[in-house]
Parts: structure tokens; sequence; C-alpha cells
């Protein structure tokens, strides 16, 4: 494969960052929104041909007997460190960086011109689509890599740009704060992503996905058996460990760690309801459909490697078990739609990473794997789709919280059955998209464990719950008064993404995903079983949408009750479980009152105090020996004969004794 | 003597000096000024370019362009130059520096002329200091580069201007004093009758006990002047009392003169105590890395916040040099030459900022990206460089350093590998707490709304720092190899590769 | 008896020829030739300096008087420094001598200087005691009227008074170790005692002598605890005659100093007075520091600073070697230097306004740059600042004293020694920021000092700034006491 | 009786003692004049004795006596001369009241 169009991809959105960024200010809104479109948009198409290519050219570096290929298009040294162990920037080819191009493309398009609606008359609107483009430079960047490190490096930008664009507002307090709080976040977990990469880079040598993962994966599909004895040896680093587990064990678990933070996972979700600070399409875009999945992409990047420690894979499923259950809940007691919708990314990618950690080869070859991917791919659709959505909404109420809404599919029609439309594909109905990949993950689930696969069926009815939640105090409830401009549909820009989206989010569940993308490359054939899991899931969501238009269809005090009843739990839960107070306990009264005040205390007392304290001292010393120099002569002689006769004394009393 | 090309390192600006001695007019002061710089800029590129050529020409001598000229005959006192990769980076850096900070004092006010006599004045014992290879130029040139400070902190500074400039001059002229008995230690018990440090480095005959003694005093000597903890008090007072151009070259230039003779005097002359006694230093200089950070993080005052910044950074130099081994000491310089960027670039907005609201502390300003939109903007690139964005220098210095150290298989270093780490989190709350505060966020005061944006000369300044910040960012490996490459035998040899 | 002898001491003779020269024309010319008095002396004495470098140097070791006197190239090098020394008093001190109230007794000064110079040149030169106590004396003496020279101010008596009492006093002590050291020795000759030294055993009468000797030589190089007089004498005496006695009376006696020590008692170096000047180094450098710190008065600074100088000049002695000789050698020479730029200065400012106060030079830089340029390089110098002079002087008496055999006492007393550098930088930097950082209105008004003082300025800041980057000085003196030091020249 | 090096020694330092004592205690410059010669004495007796006892080939003490007595002859003429020019101004000539210039 020609290197052209790869390079494209990457080198376009830069472009439009560095053209908008320095020539943005003397650009017209039109034209720099118009420019913003179709450089995406080229992108999009350029990344539709590479993908098309890799998967249905059928070339022998693409696949061979059947078995999908890792590609790499070009490798560029970037910094070499010693040795071998060299940064490169390149670009990986292979089903699920395929997969993202796909996924970011189509939706950074999308949000792109849906943006061009919803960010008109802006100030600073071409600032904005130089960081949307910077963005997807970044994310591209990321899903392409080659080696870790690339992946490290593109990490961090896409937290940067995503630092820009929650604080696009930057007059708004909130907003700062919220996109501070997001990079620190990350950037905390990404600390355990360093230090993970520095462990398996130490001992393995290399960065190369190709050499990390490699080695697992030509030897075979099953693991345990056909490994060959120094491989596993030079990837478990000759056996050294550290506090009871083994060394690859803690670097897979601190980069995993770096994965919880952008994926905001439990404990480190905080920031992303507070994420919602930003653009809605930027919501959609970044906190939804794309830089919240890289830390799914990069386990399953990883995921021969995972699969040597189990152990790690375990963790990865009781954090995302937990997460998922987690925000569900919270997501039942949000009043602000767009954190309603966070906590449901939340729980989804939740879903995702469970989805990872229950695969195994033996258990369907992998199914955990296939069907965590082909749930990042639907959930990117529909869940940008319902942020979209909730943009149109916002733009159309100018206000975040359901309060202010209600009955609004009379006013807004397209957006409520696209609205419908997403609803429906989270909750897992057929046929829409949700259904078939959620279906896959819980079969994982039962698979590996029935305790997973109940638990995430639990949180999967939760799911379909809060959303219909959403949905009917949305689009039914009560009206409240809506003055006299009544909201109405978004302008052709912001609805065509939202229909488009909506067709896909019907459509994208019959795509044979498992032909495509597998943990080995090797294609899977999805057969539903419909009934050990999807009838019973069906079952549970229909019931939860029963539940939610029973409780909040038309206005009655029957949420207040619950509420009510519910007691402590709704308003712990209401409160997110405290974790933001247990943060800035941590972060405020620990850390800036306890270790950072103190420090500077001790700086400016102890060790400053010690310098000036040297030169307080001379002085005083200065001052105590005043007397010797008293003005009497007698007084001189005195010191004269007493220094003569002690030197002498001294002297005598050294050398003699 | 004069077709040696480092000698006009020291010769153009003692031109200068005369230059603008004899100046009637501020137009004049910096013409000379600007002209000077450049021609330094110029001077050091073209060493850039033909050193490469020279490299690649197969010229493997641990150091290039050498020139020997006796000076004081009776002790063997000679003014040696040479640079190898190190150097010219180094020297590269100074003048970028030195350019952008006359361009930052460009209205410097009162007395102008004396002004840019001692910048140059100092900016003589830098160069001097990177283009000796003999001890006793090098330590003079070193102290020549340290007294000036004591006045343009004196007379051209603000607040407690005069304790802290005398507390920074007598701290590192303390630093200075350990340092010359060192460099005598070391002369006598090489037993070569030499001062040059390559022979003394080839012969490498210091006697081990010796070195014991010898290493921490010059390890200190120079680690009080690279800010190392607890000798780093000097660098908040100072640092906040400078003015700007004086900050910038400051931070930017003589801080790494800390770093770069802990590398090339302690390491490369007494390698047995340095490996012995890395550990003692490794402790001191992983705290100030940590401590420098925590430290920034409740400052008010964007001086304080940027010098223990400096303190952290400056820090990982000494942290990455104590690692000995070619990755981390590539770090080191890459870190010293990212950190006096980007530090250089902090000093000179901090210095703007300064001029048009009159007051540093940032809880009396706020929402700043409004007003003057360019400074904030560049002052956020000077964070994202400080916190270690990829794509800006931070990040490559600071991967190459940590990679590096984790390659140091003992665990204590592992330990502080991983400590030092901690630094980017810290390093972002920080960042982040400033520009959240002075440049987001609403208006603070209604009268800052009048203030002007950066004007040319300004832009210029701040423009050729981001652009040489970017430059490493983006091409870290030509930076490296130009580093690493050019680690002389002796190096490989001291460190066991 | 051989008179060619005196051949053998050319620069006492030209000395005395200068004197005399001088004296004849007080004497003997008539009031209005009497107002060229000083530049006639100065001319004569300029010669004798220029002879001294060109044709009165001897090329080797002349010995006379059956060897109580001796001369040698290193000897006629000290001397010619120290002729270089009293050239720029004297240029420095025209406008004073001239001055109203002094006019009556300017050719006293003149031949005062004159005498006490030749003493110096006596206790350099000799290697008898006798004879040293004749110069030592000749040297001591005179200075007591110099300081009295101002007969109208109190402080010049009082000082003068303390001056001589100590001295006299401390000659006592003197004489007093001398007379056991001759009944221990049998010999006042110092080859002939240091050949007893060595052959006898260690005794506590030696060892109190030596501190009696060590003591009244220490009073002339005032070292802690023989320095009391110093600062008051300093402070009360005529800026002039301060400034002579600072630099040349100091000088002088550093080197009779390191004749006494290495060539008398040079066989119990490490036994006996090796400690003793650890001692008497840490002691004067640290408590000559802790003095000057909170002197307010420039004189008195400038005396406290002196004494912690005297110290440092002190570790030129412990390197036992040629190379600590030379180093002490430069080092009196660069702070001859210095040291008059700042008395210079001073005296400038003294005679054009009274003021003498550190709080008066406060914003001095606006009123008078030229002069605080001046006053700047000297601090700096004293201070051990490159690229002045010294810097290079302190780091070779550094390098001097550490050049010996390697011990770590050495380190640790040169390193003491080094820290004490900072506090002197500190308080340097005192006048430094009084006259450039201070933001008050100038106390003294602009002036223009006199062609004479801006003379001397000029020289000394010359000297400042070449003496340490133009090798060849520190070069020829250590070629000279490398030939002619230790082992050819003195024993 | 013989009479020994040591009676002439001992009464010497004692002498040189009491000329110590006087020059430390008294208070009037004169008699600290005296008592410095006293001391100067002291130093002459014992470089006479000692050449006679101990060296009696050669003369060097009894020469350097000699020269030791004009110089302190000299010494004296001269601090006389300056403590009378401290009594002009003062009316003292006491140590105490000369004791300005301190610190």
């Amino acid at each position: 494969m020609e290197p052209i169009i790869p390079i494209l991809i990457l080198c376009l959105p830069l472009l439009g960052f560095l053209v908008l960024g320095l020539l943005g200010p003397k650009m017209s809104h039109k034209a720099a929104g118009w420019y913003g479109v179709l450089s995406i948009g080229t992108v999009m198409v350029l990344a539709y041909i590479t993908a098309i290519t890799y998967f249905f050219s059928g070339a022998p570096e693409f696949i061979l007997d059947g078995t999908r290929l890792q590609y790499v298009v070009f490798n560029q040294d970037w910094l070499n460190f010693y040795k071998d162990l060299t940064i490169r920037i390149g670009f990986l080819l292979d089903p699920i960086s395929a997969l993202m191009l796909v996924v970011i493309t189509t939706i950074s398009f999308c949000v792109h011109l849906y943006s061009l609606g919803y960010m008109e008359g802006e100030k600073g609107f071409q600032r904005y689509y130089a960081f949307l483009q910077l963005f997807s430079f970044s994310m591209l960047g990321l899903v392409v890599a080659t080696n870790i490190f690339q992946m490290y490096i593109f990490w961090e930008l896409v937290g940067a740009s995503s630092y820009l664009l929650i604080g696009f507002y930057y007059q708004r307090p909130s907003a700062v704060s919220a996109s501070k709080k997001a990079f620190i976040v990350t950037r905390f977990a990404d600390l355990g992503f360093l230090i993970g990469i520095l462990i398996l880079s130490y001992y393995t040598g290399t960065f190369n996905f190709t050499d990390l993962t490699g080695s697992v994966l030509a030897n075979g599909s099953s693991v345990n058996n056909l490994i060959t004895p120094g491989v596993v040896a030079s990837l478990k680093f000759g056996g050294a460990s550290f506090m009871g587990c083994s060394l690859l064990t803690w670097a897979l678990v601190l980069i995993f760690m770096g994965g919880m933070g952008k994926s905001a996972m439990l404990p480190l979700h905080i920031w992303l309801p507070d994420a919602m600070e930003g653009p809605t399409p930027v919501s959609a875009l970044i906190h939804a459909a794309t830089m919240v999945v890289a830390g799914v992409y990069l386990v399953a990047r990883l995921f021969p490697l995972y699969l040597m420690e189990e152990a790690a894979l375990l963790f990865i499923t009781v954090v995302g078990a937990i997460t998922a259950f987690y925000a569900a809940v919270v997501a039942c007691t949000q009043v602000d739609i767009k954190r309603v919708l966070a906590f449901s990314t939340i729980s989804q990618i939740a879903f995702m990473m469970v989805s990872l950690g229950v695969a195994r080869p033996e258990i369907h070859e992998g199914l955990g794997y296939m069907a965590s991917m082909f749930h990042l791919f639907t959930h990117a659709m529909f869940k940008a789709l319902l942020f979209l959505g909730a943009g149109a909404l916002i733009h159309a109420v100018h206000s975040n919280d359901y309060t202010a809404m209600g009955g609004l599919r009379k006013y807004m029609p397209i957006t409520h059955i696209t609205f419908l439309i997403g609803c429906l594909a989270i909750a897992g109905i057929p046929p829409f998209s949700g259904f078939f990949s959620k279906d896959e993950i819980l079969s994982a689930c039962y698979e590996n464990n029935f305790i997973w696969g109940a638990w995430m069926s639990m949180v999967a009815g939760l799911t379909a719950f809060y959303m219909f939640r959403l949905y009917y105090l949305i689009f039914w409830w009560d009206e409240p008064d809506y003055g006299h401009h009544k909201p109405h549909d978004a302008p052709w820009p912001m609805s065509l993404p939202l229909i488009f989206l909506a067709l896909v989010s019907c459509v994208a569940g019959f795509i044979p995903f498992g032909e495509f993308v597998t943990w080995n490359g090797e294609p899977y054939h999805i057969h539903i079983n419909w009934v050990g899991v999807a009838i019973p899931s069906i079952v549970i969501a229909v019931l939860a949408i029963a539940l939610a238009t029973f409780m909040y269809r038309k206005k009655n005090p029957l949420p207040d009750k619950v509420a009510k009843a519910t007691g402590a739990l709704w308003t712990a839960a209401h409160h997110r479980f405290y974790w933001d107070e247990i943060y800035m306990f941590i972060t405020h009264k620990i850390i800036f009152n306890l270790i950072c005040k103190p420090i500077a205390w001790f700086d400016r007392h102890i060790i400053d105090g010690t310098m000036d304290g040297l030169a307080w001292c001379a002085q005083r010393l200065s001052i105590t020996i005043r007397p010797l120099q008293s003005g009497n002569v007698q007084s001189y002689v005195y010191v004269y004969l007493f220094g003569a006769l002690l030197l002498g004394g001294v002297t005598a009393a050294v050398v003699l004794l | 003597m004069f077709s040696n090309p480092l000698i006009y390192f020291v010769v153009i600006p003692v031109i200068m000096l005369l230059g603008i001695y004899l100046s009637r007019n501020m137009a004049q002061i910096r013409t000379v000024a600007v002209a000077g710089s450049l021609a330094l800029l110029g001077l050091s590129a073209w060493l850039l370019v033909d050193y490469l050529g020279l490299r690649a020409a197969g010229a493997d001598a641990p150091m290039l362009y050498r020139g020997d000229w006796t000076w004081f005959s009776a002790m063997n006192i000679k003014l040696s130059v040479g640079v190898d990769g190190i150097s010219i980076a180094m020297l590269l850096l100074s003048s970028i520096i030195l350019l952008t900070g006359s361009f930052a004092s460009w209205k410097i006010n009162p007395l102008p002329k004396e002004f840019f006599l001692w910048l140059i004045l100092l900016s003589i014992g830098v160069f001097g200091f990177f283009i000796s290879i003999d001890l006793f130029t090098m330590f003079m040139f070193y102290e020549v580069a340290l007294i000036p400070m004591y006045l343009l902190i004196g007379i051209w500074g603000t607040g407690r201007k005069e304790y802290s400039a005398m507390k920074l001059t007598l701290m590192l002229m303390g630093g200075s004093a350990f340092l010359m008995l060192s460099l005598i230690g070391i002369y006598y018990n090489a037993g070569l009758h030499s001062w040059n440090l390559l022979e003394i480095a080839q012969a490498d005959s210091i006697d081990h006990t010796w070195q014991m003694f010898l290493f921490p005093m010059a390890f200190v000597g120079f680690g009080v002047l690279g800010a190392m903890f607890p000798f780093h008090t000097w660098s908040p007072d100072g640092h906040a009392c400078a003015p700007t151009a004086v900050s910038m070259l400051h931070a930017g230039v003589l801080m790494k003169l800390g770093g770069y003779g802990c590398f090339r005097v302690a390491i490369y002359l007494m390698p047995y105590a340095a490996n012995e006694l890395a550990w003692i230093f490794l402790i001191l200089t992983g705290i100030s890395v940590v401590y420098g950070a925590f430290s920034a993080c409740v400052q008010t005052d964007l001086k304080y916040i940027n010098a223990y910044s400096s303190v952290s950074h400056c820090g990982l130099v000494l942290f990455a040099i104590l690692m000995l081994n070619t990755t981390a000491m590539t770090g080191a310089i890459m870190q010293m030459l990212s950190h006096g960027l980007m530090t250089a670039l902090f000093f000179a907005l901090i210095g703007m900022i300064y001029g048009r609201t009159h007051t540093r502390d940032i809880r009396q300003m706020g929402g700043l990206m409004k007003i003057m939109p360019y400074l904030a903007v560049c002052y956020m690139i000077a964070g994202f460089a400080s916190l270690g964005l990829p794509g800006l220098s931070g990040f490559v210095a600071e991967m190459t350093i940590f990679v590096g150290s984790f390659e140091n298989t003992h665990t204590l270093n592992r330990v502080f590998t991983i400590i030092a780490c901690c630094s980017i989190v810290i390093t972002a709350v920080y960042i982040l707490r400033v520009v959240g505060k002075l440049l987001l966020g609403p208006v603070y005061d209604k009268h800052h709304e009048e203030l002007t944006d950066a004007t040319w000369w300004e832009r210029t300044s701040t423009v050729t720092l981001i652009i040489c910040v970017a430059a490493i960012g983006c091409f870290p490996n030509f930076f490296a190899n130009l580093i690493r490459t050019t680690f002389s035998p002796e190096i490989f040899k001291v460190l066991g590769m | 008896m051989d008179y060619s002898q005196f051949l053998v001491m050319k620069q006492e003779i030209g000395l005395l020829v200068v004197f005399l020269l001088v004296f004849l024309y007080d004497t003997f010319m008539s009031k209005r030739a009497l107002n060229s008095l000083q530049g006639v002396s100065i001319i004569f004495f300029g010669l004798l300096t220029v002879c001294g470098f060109c044709c009165a140097c001897p090329t080797a070791t002349e010995t006379a008087f059956a060897g109580m006197y001796v001369t040698s190239p290193v000897i006629a090098c000290i001397k010619n420094i120290l002729n270089v020394g009293v050239l720029i008093v004297l240029v420095q001190s025209i406008n004073w001598n001239n001055s109203e109230a002094q006019v009556v007794r300017r050719g006293e000064f003149l031949e005062l200087v004159l005498v006490t110079l030749f003493g110096m040149y006596l206790m350099i030169s000799a290697r008898h005691f006798l004879l040293f106590i004749i110069g030592l004396e000749a040297a001591s003496l005179p200075l007591a009227a110099l300081v009295a020279f101002e007969k109208n101010k109190y402080e010049s008596h009082e000082a003068a008074i303390k001056y001589i009492l100590t001295a006299v006093f401390s000659s006592a002590i003197f004489m007093m170790g001398l007379s056991y050291v001759y009944m221990l020795c049998g010999s006042l000759y110092f080859g002939e005692i240091a050949a007893q030294v060595a052959t006898q055993q260690v005794s506590v009468l030696l060892i109190v002598a030596l501190a009696f000797v060590v003591a009244g030589v220490g009073f002339k190089l005032s070292l802690v605890p023989f320095h009391l007089w110093t600062a008051d004498v300093y402070q009360g005496a005529p800026t002039s005659v301060t400034s002579y006695l600072s630099v040349i009376s100091k000088g002088s006696a550093a080197f009779a100093f390191l004749v006494i020590l290495t060539q008398v008692f040079g066989a119990v170096y490490s036994q006996v007075w090796e400690w003793m000047l650890y001692a008497l180094i840490i002691l004067t450098i640290t408590v000559g520091n802790l003095f000057a710190l909170r002197q307010t008065n420039m004189k008195r600074f400038l005396a406290f600073s002196s004494i912690s100088q005297a110290g440092y000049i002190m570790l030129g002695i412990v390197g036992n070697n040629a190379m600590g000789m030379a180093s002490l050698m430069f080092y009196i020479l660069v702070y001859i230097f210095s040291n008059l730029a700042a008395f210079g200065v001073i005296q400038s400012i003294e005679n054009a306004t009274g003021k003498l106060d550190m709080t008066d030079y406060r914003g001095l830089y606006k009123s008078n740059p030229k002069l605080s340029f001046v006053m700047m390089l000297a601090m700096f110098s004293l201070a051990g600042i490159p690229p002045f002079a010294g810097f290079f002087s302190k780091f070779f008496i550094f390098a001097g004293a550490l050049s010996g055999p390697t011990s770590i006492a050495l380190y640790v007393l040169v390193l003491i020694a080094l820290i004490n550098t900072i506090i002197s930088l500190y308080y340097y930097l005192l006048v430094v920021k009084a006259m450039f950082l201070s933001n008050d209105e100038p106390v003294i008004p602009t002036f223009k000092s006199a062609c004479s003082e801006r003379i001397g300025m000029w020289v000394t800041v010359a000297g400042i700034v070449c003496l340490g980057i133009v090798s060849c000085f520190y070069n020829e003196i250590l070629t000279i006491c490398q030939q002619y030091g230790l082992l050819g020249g003195l024993a | 009786m013989e009479i020994k090096l040591l009676y002439y020694l001992v009464p010497s330092l004692i002498m040189f003692c009491c000329g110590l004592y006087g020059f430390l205690t008294r208070k009037n410059m004169i008699a600290m004049l005296i008592s410095l010669e006293l001391m100067l004495n002291a130093v002459d007796i014992n470089f006479t004795v000692i050449n006679r006892y101990i060296f009696p080939d050669s003369k060097e003490g009894m020469i350097f006596t000699l020269f030791a007595i004009a110089i302190a002859a000299a010494e004296t003429a001269l601090a006389i001369a300056i403590i009378i020019n401290l009594y002009r101004v003062t009316k003292k000539v006491e140590t105490d009241e000369a004791s300005q210039l301190k610190g």
C-alpha cells in the first residue's frame, strides 16, 4: 500500500489546525467552518478508502490464509533512546485501527458539519474548528500508532485538545475548572501509563506493537499451549516480580490505569461528567464516541499481552463491572441531560472493558474481544447521535436541564425520532445496533462466568430504564412555558448528521462484524444465542422501558415518591456517590493543605530561614565580639598578651605532651 | 589565536561592550545589542552545521576546534577551547536567549547603557564557560557570569531586590567557593600538572579517596547554580526580583552552567566517586524535582511559580546526569535546552504581562486571554511545553530522561525515577492552575480591559522562542543525535558502556 | 673593613639619596619652589623605582656585612613592589599634602614616609635579628609620627598613642622572645639559629620564644589577636597615612614574616608553627570579616577588611615553597593596587566633601559615576571577582597553599578561608549597594577630583584590570621565586 | 658565693612582669611608658647576661643591648611627644580618655 493516503490522513487535520489556528482570526466564520468540514470530509473519504482496501482488497499483506494481518504502512524514526528502543511515528493497519479510522472520521465529519449550525455566530468559531482539527489529528495518530510510545504521544495530545475544547467557553469559570479537572485526572492516569511503558519497554527492549504482541499472535490462537517457553520468559521479564505480582502484571495494570483515566473508569471517572461544560458537539465527538474509548482501544491493542496475565484481565473486569453499575445508577438520578448521557457513556465503556476482561481465546475464540470492538463501533454511532440530539435540544431551549424541557416531541419531530432511535439502540432493542453488540458482550460474560453475565444484564436493564426516563422527561412529561419562541427543529447542517447517524444505528447491527475484527485476525461467525442470552435481555430491557414509561410518561408525583422512598440512596446517587467531594477533600485538604503548603512553608521558613539564619548568626557573632574592640589600649594589650601566651602554651602542650 | 572560530564567542561580546559603551542613545544601544546577538546566533548556527559536517567526515576527537594558548605558563594554565555537541547545543541556546533577551529589554529603564553592559558581560562569562576546557579558565568565566547578576537584579529589579540580589550572589559564590577548592584539588591530585579536563579525564589518575572528597564539593558547587535542593533558595527570590531579560538569561542559561559543570567536571573527571556517591545526590535531586513542583502549586506570584518550576525542572537535569548512562545524559542535555528555552519564554511573557498590569499576583488578574490574546496564547504554549505536551520540547526531554533513568536497574534509582515521574502530574496541576487563573475565566480587573497586546519586538522575542521550543519538540532526534553521537569516548569508558 | 660592601645595598643607598635630596630641597629651597616639593620628590622616587626595575636589580644572591644583609632578585622584587605602592601613595596624597593645614608639614610627610620605607627595606633584607629590629623600629616609629600628623584632630592623636604604646609593647615582647632564642642558639644570625633549631630538641622555651616572635611580627601584620590597634589607628590617621599603613607596611611585614618563619624556624614547621599558623589564619580571616560586617566608617571598614586580607596573605606561607612565596608576593602586589584604588576614592571624596561614612556614599553613582566605578572595581578586586586582579591573586594564593604535600587539614583550612570569602563578598557588596542600588538622592554632590587623584585612580584601575589578565607579572614573580627563592636566595 | 645565670634571669623576668603589670594596670600614660621602659630594660639584662654567661666568645648580645637601649630611648621620646600633643588637646593623660575610637 502506498503511504501517501495514510500520510494525508494524518497531515490534513494537522494542516487544518495550523491554518485555522494561525490564519483563523483573519478568516470569516463561514470560510473557516467550511474549510474544516471539507478537510475532515477529505480525510473521511481517505480513511474509508484505506479501511475498504484493508478489509476487502484481499492483498497478501493484509490477509493471509483468511487471517487478517497487522501491516505497517510506514514507520519513521522520531527519537532514538538506546539500542533499538526508538520512538517511531508510523501507521499501523490492522482490523481495529481500520475500524477506528472509520469511526473517528465519520463522527468527526458529522460533528464538523453539525457545528456549522450549532456554533453559528459564536465568538472563537475559527478557534473551535482549529481545535476540532487538532483533536481529529491526535485521535487518528493514536489509533494508527505502531508503537506504544507513539500511542502515548497522541494520547497526551488528545488530552490536550480535549482540555482546549472543554474549556472552549473560557470565560466561564465552570468550564475552566472542568477542563483543568479533565486534564489533571487523565494526567494522573497517564502517569501510570508512562510507568507501565517504562517497565514494559525496559524488559522487552521494544516499543513496537508488532514485536510486543506479534510473537503471541504468530504462535497461534491458543496462548497457553503454543507459545514457546523462550517467548514467555522474555515477556515475563525472566520472572521478575514486585510485591507478589509479576512485573508484567504490574506493567499491564499500570498501562490499564492510563486507559482507566481516558475511559473514565472508576475511580478516575470524575472528569467526564464535568467535561460536559464543553460545547455539545465536542461532547459527542470526544466524550462519547472517540477519545473516551481510547482506553478500550489500548487494552484491545495489547490484548495478547493481557492474555498472558489473567490477573490483569480480572482486574479489568472487576473495574469495568463496578463502573458500569455505578454509572448506570447515577445516570438514573441526574437532572442535566448531558450528564445523564455522560454517565451512560461511562457505563457503556465499562461494558466494553468487561467484555475485554472476560475474553479468552478458549471461550468462543475470544468472542469478548470482538464484542467489545463491535460495541465500541455501535456505541460510537448511537451515543454521538444522542449527544447531537441533546445538542439540538439545548440549542432549542437554551438549557441543559430536563426541567426546562418536556413535551418537545411536538416541536422537534426530527430530533424526537432520531433521539428515540438512539434510546432504543442503547437499550438493546432489536433490530437496532445496540442489541447486537450488547448481546455479544453478554454472551461473552455468561460464557466466562455466570456472575458477570447476570451482573451485566442487570446493568443493561438499568440502561434501558434511565435512557427512557430521559426520553420521556424530554419529549413527554409536562410542557413548561416556552414563551414566544417555541422550540423548533435545528437547521439542516444539524439535522443531517442526526438523520445519518440514526440510519446507521438502525442498520449497523447487521454488519457481520466478526468477519472483520477478531483478536487474532481469524474470522468469527456471529451467531445469536436467542434462548440463553438474547431473549432474556430483551425481556429485561422491555420491562425497564415499561417501568420508565409508567413513571415518566406523564407528569405525576411517582418519581418524587420513589426518590423519597429510597432516601439516602437516591441522594447519594444524585450526588454521584460523593466522588467529587472525596477528590476535593484529597486534593484540597490533603495534597494542597497537608503537602504543598507545608512544603512551601518549609521552604520559606526552614530552608530559606537557614540561609538567612547563617547571615543572622554572622551578624550576631559580629555584635557579640564587639567588646573586644573596646577602644582602651590596655585591653588591647591584654588580648595581645593573652593571645601570645595561649598560642605558645597550647602549642607547647600539644607538641610536648 | 583568531583563526579559531570559538574565540569569537568571547570577542564579539567584547566588541559589543565597546559598541555599547560608545553608543549615544537608545537606538544605537539596541542596534548594537541586536546586531551582536544576531552575529553570535549566526556563529553558533554556523558552528553547528560545520561541526556536524566535520563529524560526518569522520572527525572523532572528543572535542573539535581545539585551541590552546598558554596563559600562566608557570602553573600551566592555558586558554584552552574546544567544543563537542553538548557545548554547541548550549552555545546555541545561549545566543538565542541573548537575542530574545535583548528584544525583551527593548524599553529598559533607567540606565539602559549600563544594563546592556552588564548583560553582555554576563554573556561573556556564559559563552566563555561553554567553550573552555581548561578548568581554570572555565572557573574564571563561571564567576564572571555570576557577579553581574548582583547589579542587574539590584538596580533594575523589583520588589525586595537588594535582599534577593545579595542572597543570590552570596549563595552562588558560596557554591563557587566549594568549586574552587575542588578544582585546585583536582589539579594537584591528578598529578598531571595540567588544568585541561580532557587530559585529566583521559588519565583518570585522581586517587579514589580524594575523589570521594572532591566530587561532592564539585557537585555541590555546580549544584547550587543548578538549584539543587537544599541550595535552591536563591532561585525563587532571585528570579522574582530580577528584570525580565535577566530572569531569562539566568534561568535560561546560567542555571544550565550548573548542570553542564556537574557533568563536565564532577562526573567526567571523577567517575569512581560519581558511581559511589551518586545515591546521595540522587536523593537530593529527586527531592528537588518533586519539592519544587509542590512548592510551585501554592505560589501566587507568577515569577515564584516559575522559579519553583525551574527548581523542579533543573532538578531533573541533575537527576538525569546522576543516572550515569548515555540515554539519561542525553535527556539531561535536552532538558537543559528545553528548560532554557521555555523558561526564558515564560519569564519574557511574565515581564510583558507585568509591564502592562503592574502586578504579578495571579489573584489580582484573570481573563487575560480576552484582553491580550497573543500573550495569553504564548503563555499557554509555554505552559504546555512545561507540562510536557508532545510536540513541544519538554516532552521529549522528560521522556528521554525517564527512559534513561529506568535503564538504571538499581532499586533506589528506580524508586526515585518513579517519584520523579510524578512531577509530570504536579507540573500539570500548577501550570493549569496559573493558566486557569490568569488567562481564562472572566476579566478580574476592569482596568485591565484597556491594556494592549504585544508589540512587534515582544512578538519577535516570543515567536523566536516558541519556534525553537517546537523545533526541539518536533524533531528531537536531530538534537538527540547531536548530543549523543558526540559523547566523547572517555565518557563511555567512564560510564562503563 | 671593606666599604665596597655598601655597593651591595644599591636600593637602600638609592633611597637614602632620594631622602637626602628631598630633605635638602625641603630645607633650602624658597617658599615658592616648595610648592612643587612633592612633585619633585615623586620624580626622584619615580626614578629610583625605575632604576630598581632596570639597573639596580641584583642578578644573584649577594650578601654584605658578614651575612647580616642579603639581597637577591626576590628581595629586589618585593622592594620594587613596595616602591610602586609608595609611588602611588605619594601621587594620591599630593592634593591632601598641599592643603592649607598641611602645608607647613608637607616636607616631613615625605621624609617620614621615605624613612619608614628604608626601615622596611632593612627588615626585608636583614639576615640578622639586630638589623631586623632596627629595620622594624625604623619602619614603626616614624609611622607613629605620621599617624599623629593632623595636629588639630583629636582622633589622630588617640590613634597615634594607641599605635605607639602597642608598638613598643609588641617590640618588648618580640625582643623578650628573641632573648630566649639567643639563649637557646647563641647567635642572632638567621642561618645559625636555623642550624641550631634543626639540631636541638624542641623545648618549651623555643615554643614560647617562637610565639613571642610571631606575636611581634604579627602585630605589624595585624594578625588576630594582635590586631586590635589596627582599626582605631586606620580610622584616626590621615587617609594618606592609612593607605600607606594598610598596604606598604603590611606588605613588607608579610614578606618579613615569611622569611623569619621559613628561614629561621623552617625546621620546626610541621612540629610547631604549622598549627600556630592555621589557628592565626582562621582567626584573622574570620574575626576580621566579622568585624568588617557592620562598619560604616569607610576607613574603619577597610581596616577590618585589610585584617582579613592579611589572613589570606598568610596562606602563602602555609605552602612553604616557591609557589607559595610567589603567590604571596603577587597577592601583595594586587592588594596594593586594589586597596589603593579604594583609598584613592575615599581620599578624593574626603578632600572634596569631608564625608567618610558609608551612608554618605548612597547614590554616589548618580553624582559621581566614575568615582563609584573605580570604587566598585576596587571592591570586586578585593573580593576576588574575575576578571579583576583580585581573583587571580586569590586563586593563586589558594593554589599556593595547597601546593605542598596534600593533607586534609590543609584543605579544611582553605575551605574555611573560602567560606570566609563569602562573608567578605557580602560587605564589599554593601559598598557597591550603597553606591549603585540606593535610590536615595546622593549626599555627595558632583565634583571633580584633583588631577593627581585622578592619575592615581587611573593607575590603580589599570593595575586592577591588567595585573591578572596579563599573565607576565605572575609568571615573572614565580620564575624569580623558583630560581632565587628559598633554596637559592634566602638560606 | 657564685652568682649563677639564673640569679639574673629570674629578677629580669620579674622585672619584665612588673613592667607588664604596670602597663596593664596604670591609667596614666606616663606611668605606662615607665612600665614599658622596665620591660625593655629586662630584655636588655637578658641579652647581656646570656652573652656574658653562655656565649662569652662573641659580643652579639652586648651590641644588641646597646642598640636596644637607643631604640627604647627613641620610642620613649616619640611616645612622650605624642602624649604631650594629646594633652594639649584634651588636657588629660589617662588612657580611659583616649578610647573614643572603638567598635
